[in-house]
């Protein structure tokens, strides 16, 4: 409150770079192709034209494969956090034997380039029939989502006191309801955190999007790989149509993520 | 669904072309064809993937010759001999059906389009071509002399090539550079004619925009005018030419003391092993192989026919600039460069090596005749690797192609 | 049937011992204060006995089943947090309501309580707010109502009205007691006020150092204190301890005072610590044969008495008297100790020689 | 706050098993496992044994026997210093930077009273824009005929347009990455900061600001320590990220700036060996392994020392 | 210097008002305890001073200083948290430094102000634990040897001995007291126990649902409180209020009791309130002409004095007696009010009619 005008200015200045890169992008999106190759570029959609964006919903399978993405991404989301709170819970509240072999277990997946994993993973999904299904690649992606899930959820878990939740296995809770009743709430802006980086992760996977689909291909899965092949104009117009989709869904869960329980003043 | 063919392609991907697939090419196909367009590296695990779990969903695969060998290399393709019989009709190429036999005794895919490289100039560099160069019938020299002409007039270096992650310069290498010093690709990797190859280049580079080290596609730089000369795949120019016809021309690659060096592009269609509709997937290649369905490929893509016959009259100015160009370029004197014959998994590791040297030597302007020692090394242990024979424009041969 | 037993319970911390070999028994429906020291294990006991501590070794048992292995929920038990432990996230009906809640009460029911339970604290105007909105006494009370509002068969406390001021505390002392025993709640309340603990305890077990030095009903603490820890823990000001010689005469032990001897038990030493609380004394202003002379130090008027400071053998002692008296600093004063609620303890353990009952009989 | 309950384990409960009831140290003891339980078994089905496979792969040789020639050649390789060292560059660089940036983004939002969702919500967006649309939006900046240089010559400081992206200019390419990564990635630093933060009773700041700490005080002397668990899970899950920058950096760089991850893939899909592009990826878990070890032990959390 | 001033401070919260145009004065050096009922708005007051919050309006002074936008480390301040605040992230001795490495203070002055505050606060044992392995209590004289080991000029204290028992308390108020005179600190001090407020305070500043009802030296507050809550809030048990018809003879007013006249001031309206101390009335078990007769509903025994309750005119009030005093249940005592000490207030304001200085004189 002291320092308003220097908070203000560096807010600003904050969503001016984070919001800069994206509005060129929409400047290309909308422009002609000629604008796109246009120098010295004007920093408006010169002549504005809807050409490339109409192309890219006429394509075929745009749509489904919005849902597709769109469902993959919740299904991952749930997942993440279904296996992933109750271990970061275990990290959190339990010295135990293992804790710290089970971190690293969970940060090989990550540590290890997903590519190289495709091949063998293809073949187990063919086999168990997950293939070129959708829960099969939000299986995958909940693999990458899940070092977030766990160790986020962890850091917040140990936030949380442990007395809250010891008052609430006095007044009759097991300690599933007091998790449920007490802990959740006061987590809940970082568990929001938690599923949103499980939802964009999945939203903008494309490898094994690719290879773990056919028929029914992710969003990126759809575009990205054509993308990096086409022109430019379509690039952006591409490169567009992901950001969309995740901004409006950050915009959705905002109030989630960052819902106060007054918990700041305790 | 179970009747329907599942079409898994590298080529025509972009989702312009893979619209133009669908909605024309594929449209009039006697049975429903889904077609899936697919980057390299996914197209070849997965059919892999899907060849090892023994369930392929994907019948029909197309790609570029070098897709086929890693497939051959994981033995996941079905012989075609019976479709390529059924075929009999169709005059295609003899050389690309020879080709898709992938150095076995089989037919393992059969010819579906062709593409070739070019290079592509804007109208405005046209003033400052070398005094009496003739553009059709250029050398390398000229081209270095060109570029510095440009620079001098513009301050800028604007020569362009695709040497980006995904750009094609090994092709470049392979089948223009190297035969047009050498005659040869392989054999003659470090011979000293080689060594003259890449000192030209390295001339040639100092007038050519340092970014190309990132362009993967030469049609945007050169739509930006960040590149005024340009080489490419005839795909990968086609946007330029298709969208300003009047601004830009396409002419054959330069001449080299030994001739014009050329790299013919072959897109082949091959059936899995195991695929679940074959029956479809037979249908499907003798569509895109029939002469309308070629002609509408070229009009549509830039691919152009397998087949012998007239090229259709009706093409976009675009396209009709490109097909003039190429039909140059692999006119009387051209030393046609084919594609790898016979390195199988090798294959991608073979043009590795030619990357390699290109960075080595133009790039990181390391000695020429030391990096054609290691680099060469390298390419004997790919051709040992795969006991693959020489190949054109080398010698043919039996035995395991060997470095002089 | 809610009685509690506490056996052999002890609990290290590191090299830290917190608890030592506590024995505990408290009686269906009875208010059992714990009383000591800051630091002495009174809430590490009482997690014990709420299962939320595991004791290192040791058995709880609640109503008579061994309980020691039980999770917190099944021990039919509320708890009020010496730091309250209200959830933030919930208002404070619903803080108070929660225990309800688990138990799925019917809204009715859970309305009644919540009611009953926040007009007893006074918390009714604030049922809506969120704890963070609420001062630190008005949490607190928050937090004994949720405990409340279960009507638990065991009923812990710890330290529940520290926060709040002395008529509010008076006010819920009462009403407190009322309530438990209108619901037959077996009680045990951790406190550090021993007027509170005097006021409510059917019994006070007075701990120390992780001990519980004596364990009985307040006025046998108050008047008979088991150590010179307690006698000098309970009463303010506390129990004067004078060290006296002791001399043998005809069998019988006296304490050698400056100009009398005193008749204390047979098991005393060499030497021998009276006890004696500052009201205890009988004063006058002139000297008798048997009064012990006491030189006044300081004269502090407290509202309904005088707090004398004198020195009796050279040494300091508090005495209570009637504010109408008028001493000064420097006048001496005679001392005749109530032998009757004299108490003889022995100064190497600090124990009491015996019990008053049978002592000088 | 709070006083753990041992359970198990190392906990003082296992101090005296002779006298500490067997039943109940057996019946809580499976509590962490079990909560364990899915993640690890979804792991091991889905990821051990392809991981297994690749890193088998990378060991054995064409004929099958055991062998280190797959990580001869990639040492050999052109490109393998290069890859390694700009990527180890480019992790020692963007993490820390971001790290900091994050941090100061989480107080300034903080800080701050009204606006700060909307705020919060802004500078969460990049977290929705996948790698290679990041790398397509700041192409478009750095590029020849990019904004960059638009602007430059629309402002006049420039007569030609600059190259900033090219194999001579690696300053300037570095530089591009690294603010296309920050740009990028440091959303997500942001979000765990800031959930954490929110965590952090107020009361502690207020202590220290009552004891005379300066508002860069109590950042490094409060808000900071109290911070770690989420610190030090940001800092581990970035830097896994940051050792596997691909896609940005060759959208930018290309050829230009190899790294590992990089070369991963082109061996995997262009240069089609799996095998060596399996020692790259062991070589990649390896050092992330090694920083997130190095992570745990720097930036320890003593579970006495919490709330 | 460091005199305090607070002046027109008012405190909203949503539509409470916790603080209502708060105006008070804290000399240099002076100790001033905040006294009230929970709720009432001292600790918003004191993180006023603070800084902590900021007053919807009003002013405030340090040694002369507007510091009303200052943030709190301008204020040169410590403060003891009613609820610890202490950093559970640093050892007990790095908590208990934290304000002087704030400072800079070398290490030297460092480990000997920590050690002298750890002595005086009894946690030497503790100075390498962290705060989660400590007790409430030990917690709480943690942050208090956190605020003084800065020797601040002003310091706050927000209930800072509530978990402590009674010894402890007594010896640290002690300690407490000698100390903040020695470093010549202003002191802020809230409690909510007025025994700790008369020993500790210069002035006590009485509370009441947002106002400062009473301002003055504790004697005074004792003796002469500003009105009803001042008089029931302070003295346990409170001060006895029994109200009276007025009548008027002879220009002079007075109270009309059972059997005799009460002289009462001339502002006094139809009925005046008798307030008087349980330890203010001369008591005899038989009847005088002027005594009021006061039949005995109980009698409690509470250690050095009796507690009595009785009717006087059919209004319950309480009185201490000698503990020596022979009385039961349904005996009559007669009561002799100490006229000196005898406040007559407005029973409808519940105000003083006058200041007893002047009253009756
Ligand atoms: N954030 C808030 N929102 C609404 N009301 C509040 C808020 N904070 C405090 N109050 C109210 O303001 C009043 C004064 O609170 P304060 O904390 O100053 O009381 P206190 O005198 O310190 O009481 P205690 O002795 O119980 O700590 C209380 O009635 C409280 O409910
Ligand atoms: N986790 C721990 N590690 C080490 N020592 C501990 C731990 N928890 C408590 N203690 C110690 O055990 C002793 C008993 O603590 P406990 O909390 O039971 O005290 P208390 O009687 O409740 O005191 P208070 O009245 O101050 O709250 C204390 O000396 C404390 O320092
Ligand atoms: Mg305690
Ligand atoms: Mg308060």
């Amino acid at each position: 409150m002291k320092n308003r005008p220097l908070y203000l200015t560096l807010a600003v200045l904050a969503v001016v770079w984070v919001l800069l890169p994206i509005y060129l992008v929409a400047v290309n999106t909308f422009s002609t192709s000629a604008g796109v190759n246009a120098f010295p570029k004007p920093p408006f959609p010169l002549p504005f034209s809807l050409e490339t964006i109409e192309f890219f919903f006429s394509v075929q399978g745009v749509l489904p494969a919005f849902w597709n993405s769109l469902i993959t991404a919740i299904m991952t989301m749930v997942l993440a956090l279904l296996l992933g709170a109750p271990a970061g819970y275990a990290l959190a509240r339990y010295q135990f034997f293992g804790s710290g072999s089970y971190r690293f277990l969970v940060l090989l997946t990550r540590a290890f380039p997903l590519a190289i994993l495709a091949i063998p993973l293809a073949v187990r999904f063919i086999q168990l029939g997950l293939y070129d299904t959708l829960i099969g690649v939000a299986l995958v992606h909940t693999a990458l989502a899940l070092p977030f899930a766990v160790l986020v959820t962890a850091g917040l878990f140990m936030g949380v006191p442990v007395e809250l939740e010891e008052a609430a296995w006095t007044l009759n809770c097991t300690k599933i309801q007091a998790f449920f009743k007490v802990v959740l709430p006061l987590v809940l802006p970082g568990l929001a955190a938690t599923a949103i980086f499980a939802f964009t992760i999945s939203w903008n996977e494309v490898f094994a999007s690719t290879i773990l689909t056919l028929r029914n291909p992710t969003l990126p899965a759809l575009l990205l790989t054509s993308l990096n092949e086409a022109p430019l104009p379509f690039r952006f117009a591409g490169g567009f149509i992901l950001i969309v989709p995740a901004v409006v869904f950050l915009f959705l869960v905002r109030r989630y993520l960052f819902t106060l329980w007054g918990i700041s003043s305790r | 669904q179970n009747n329907s063919v599942l079409f898994a392609s590298t080529q025509f991907r972009q989702l312009e072309e893979a619209q133009s697939m669908r909605d024309v090419i594929l449209k009039d196909a006697p049975v429903k064809v889904e077609f899936l367009g697919q980057e390299n590296a996914p197209f070849v695990s997965r059919l892999i993937a899907e060849n090892k779990s023994g369930k392929p969903s994907v019948s029909l695969a197309g790609g570029l010759h070098g897709d086929f060998t890693a497939l051959q290399a994981a033995a996941a393709l079905d012989n075609v001999d019976d479709v390529l019989k059924d075929l009999n009709n169709v005059k295609f190429i003899p050389s690309m059906v020879s080709l898709g036999k992938l150095g076995t005794n089989n037919q393992k895919y059969i010819p579906w389009a062709q593409a070739t490289y070019l290079m592509a100039a804007h109208k405005d560099a046209l003033q400052y071509l070398p005094k009496g160069a003739d553009l059709n019938d250029l050398t390398y020299e000229q081209l270095a002399e060109w570029g510095k002409n440009i620079e001098q007039a513009t301050g800028r270096k604007r020569l362009g090539f695709p040497a980006g992650p995904n750009g094609l310069i090994h092709r470049y290498v392979q089948g223009y550079l190297l035969p047009s010093y050498t005659g040869s690709y392989v054999q003659k990797f470090k011979s000293p004619q080689a060594a003259e190859a890449w000192k030209d280049m390295q001339d040639i580079w100092k007038y050519t925009n340092p970014q190309s080290a990132s362009y993967n596609f030469m049609q945007e730089p050169l739509l930006s005018g960040e590149v005024l000369v340009a080489w490419d795949h005839a795909a990968r120019l086609k946007d330029a030419f298709t969208q300003r016809p009047n601004d830009f021309v396409a002419f054959p690659a330069p001449k080299g003391p030994a001739g014009r060096g050329y790299m013919p592009v072959i897109a082949g269609l091959g059936i899995p092993e195991g695929a679940p509709n074959r029956a479809g997937a037979v249908v499907t290649i003798k569509h895109l192989t029939k002469p309308e369905t070629q002609a509408q490929t070229l009009r549509e893509t830039g691919f152009f026919p397998v087949t012998r016959g007239n090229l259709p009259t009706n093409l976009p100015q675009g396209i009709k600039i490109m097909a003039e160009a190429v039909e140059k370029q692999s006119g009387e004197g051209s030393i046609a460069a084919l594609l790898p014959v016979g390195l199988g998994a090798q294959d991608g590791e073979f043009s590795k090596v030619y990357v390699d040297a290109f960075q080595r030597m133009i790039i990181r302007n390391q000695n020429i005749q030391s990096s054609l020692n290691t680099q060469a090394r390298q390419l004997q242990r790919v051709l040992d690797t795969s006991k693959a024979a020489c190949w054109a424009p080398d010698p043919v041969a039996k035995d395991t192609c060997k470095v002089q | 049937m809610a009685e509690i037993r506490v056996e052999q319970v002890q609990r290290v911390f590191g090299n830290t011992t917190a608890l030592a070999e506590i024995n505990l028994e408290v009686q269906d429906q009875e208010f059992v204060v714990l009383l000591g020291p800051s630091g002495c294990g009174k809430t590490t006991l009482l997690r014990i006995i709420a299962g939320l501590e595991t004791a290192t070794s040791g058995r709880v048992f609640i109503g008579g089943r061994d309980v020691t292995n039980l999770a917190p929920r099944q021990r039919q038990i509320a708890m009020v947090f010496q730091n309250y432990a209200i959830f933030p996230h919930l208002t404070v009906f619903d803080n108070v309501a929660f225990g309800l809640r688990m138990q799925r009460a019917p809204q009715q029911l859970i309305n009644e309580r919540v009611e009953r339970a926040a007009t007893l604290m006074h918390i009714e105007p604030y049922l809506k707010r969120y704890p963070s909105q609420l001062s630190g006494g008005q949490r607190q009370r928050v937090a004994v109502a949720r405990a409340l509002a279960v009507e638990p068969q065991v009923l812990l406390m710890d330290e529940p009205l520290s926060n709040l001021d002395a008529l509010l505390r008076l006010e819920m002392r009462a009403e407190l007691k009322t309530l438990l025993q209108g619901t037959k709640t077996t009680t045990i309340y951790v406190t550090h006020d021993q007027v509170e603990a005097m006021s409510l305890a059917d019994r006070i077990a007075v701990m120390h150092g992780g001990h519980i030095v004596q364990y009985a009903p307040p006025v046998e603490v108050y008047e008979e204190p088991a150590n010179t820890f307690v006698g000098g823990f309970i009463g303010n000001p506390p129990m004067n301890f004078v060290r006296f010689p002791v001399h043998e005469q005809a069998g019988q032990k006296y304490a050698q005072t400056a100009n009398a001897a005193l008749r204390v038990p047979d098991e005393a030493g060499r030497e021998v610590l009276m006890g004696i609380r500052p009201e205890d004394f009988s004063i006058s202003l002139t000297a008798t044969s048997d009064a012990l002379p006491a030189p006044v130090r300081l004269v502090e008027h407290l509202g309904p008495h005088l707090l004398i400071t004198a020195s009796l053998d050279d040494q300091l002692i508090k005495i209570n008297a009637d504010p109408h008296l008028s001493v000064r600093t420097g006048d001496t004063l005679y001392l005749q100790p109530n032998a009757r609620r004299t108490r003889w303890l022995d100064p190497e353990t600090g124990f009491a020689l015996t019990s008053p009952q049978e002592q000088l009989a | 706050m709070s006083r753990r309950t041992p359970v198990g384990g190392k906990g003082p409960a296992l101090l005296s098993p002779v006298t500490t009831p067997a039943a109940r140290v057996r019946s809580q003891r499976w509590v962490p496992y079990a909560l364990l339980a899915p993640s690890v078994i979804f792991l091991l089905l889905l990821f051990a044994w392809p991981l297994i496979e690749a890193v088998l792969l990378s060991v054995r040789g064409t004929t099958g026997s055991l062998t280190t020639e797959n990580f001869q050649r990639m040492a050999d390789d052109l490109n393998f210093r290069d890859a390694l060292r700009n990527t180890l560059l480019l992790t020692v660089i963007v993490v820390p930077l971001q790290a900091a940036l994050a941090l100061g983004l989480a107080s300034l939002v903080s800080g701050m009273e009204r606006g700060r969702n909307t705020l919060l919500y802004v500078l969460t967006i990049p977290l929705g824009i996948s790698d290679i649309a990041a790398g397509i939006a700041w192409l478009a900046i750095f590029t020849e005929r990019g904004y960059l240089n638009s602007m430059l010559m629309s402002a006049g400081a420039i007569e030609q347009p600059l190259t900033f992206l090219s194999y001579d200019s690696l300053t300037t390419l570095l530089l591009a990455v690294i603010l296309a990564e920050l740009w990028r990635a440091t959303a997500i630093m942001l979000v765990i900061l800031v959930a954490g933060m929110q965590l952090i009773p107020r009361m502690y700041a207020e202590a220290a600001d009552v004891f005379g700490a300066t508002p860069w005080q109590r950042f490094t002397k409060i808000t900071l320590p109290l911070l770690k668990p989420s610190l030090q899970n940001a800092l581990i899950l970035r830097t896994i990220a940051a050792l596997e920058v691909f896609a940005v950096v060759s959208a930018l760089g290309g050829r230009n700036l190899p790294v590992l991850a990089g070369e991963a893939y082109n061996w995997y899909g262009t240069y089609q060996n799996a095998s060596v592009a399996a020692a790259y990826g062991v070589l990649i878990m390896a050092i992330s392994l090694l920083l997130t070890f190095a992570y745990l032990k720097l930036i320890r959390v003593k579970p006495e020392a919490t709330v």
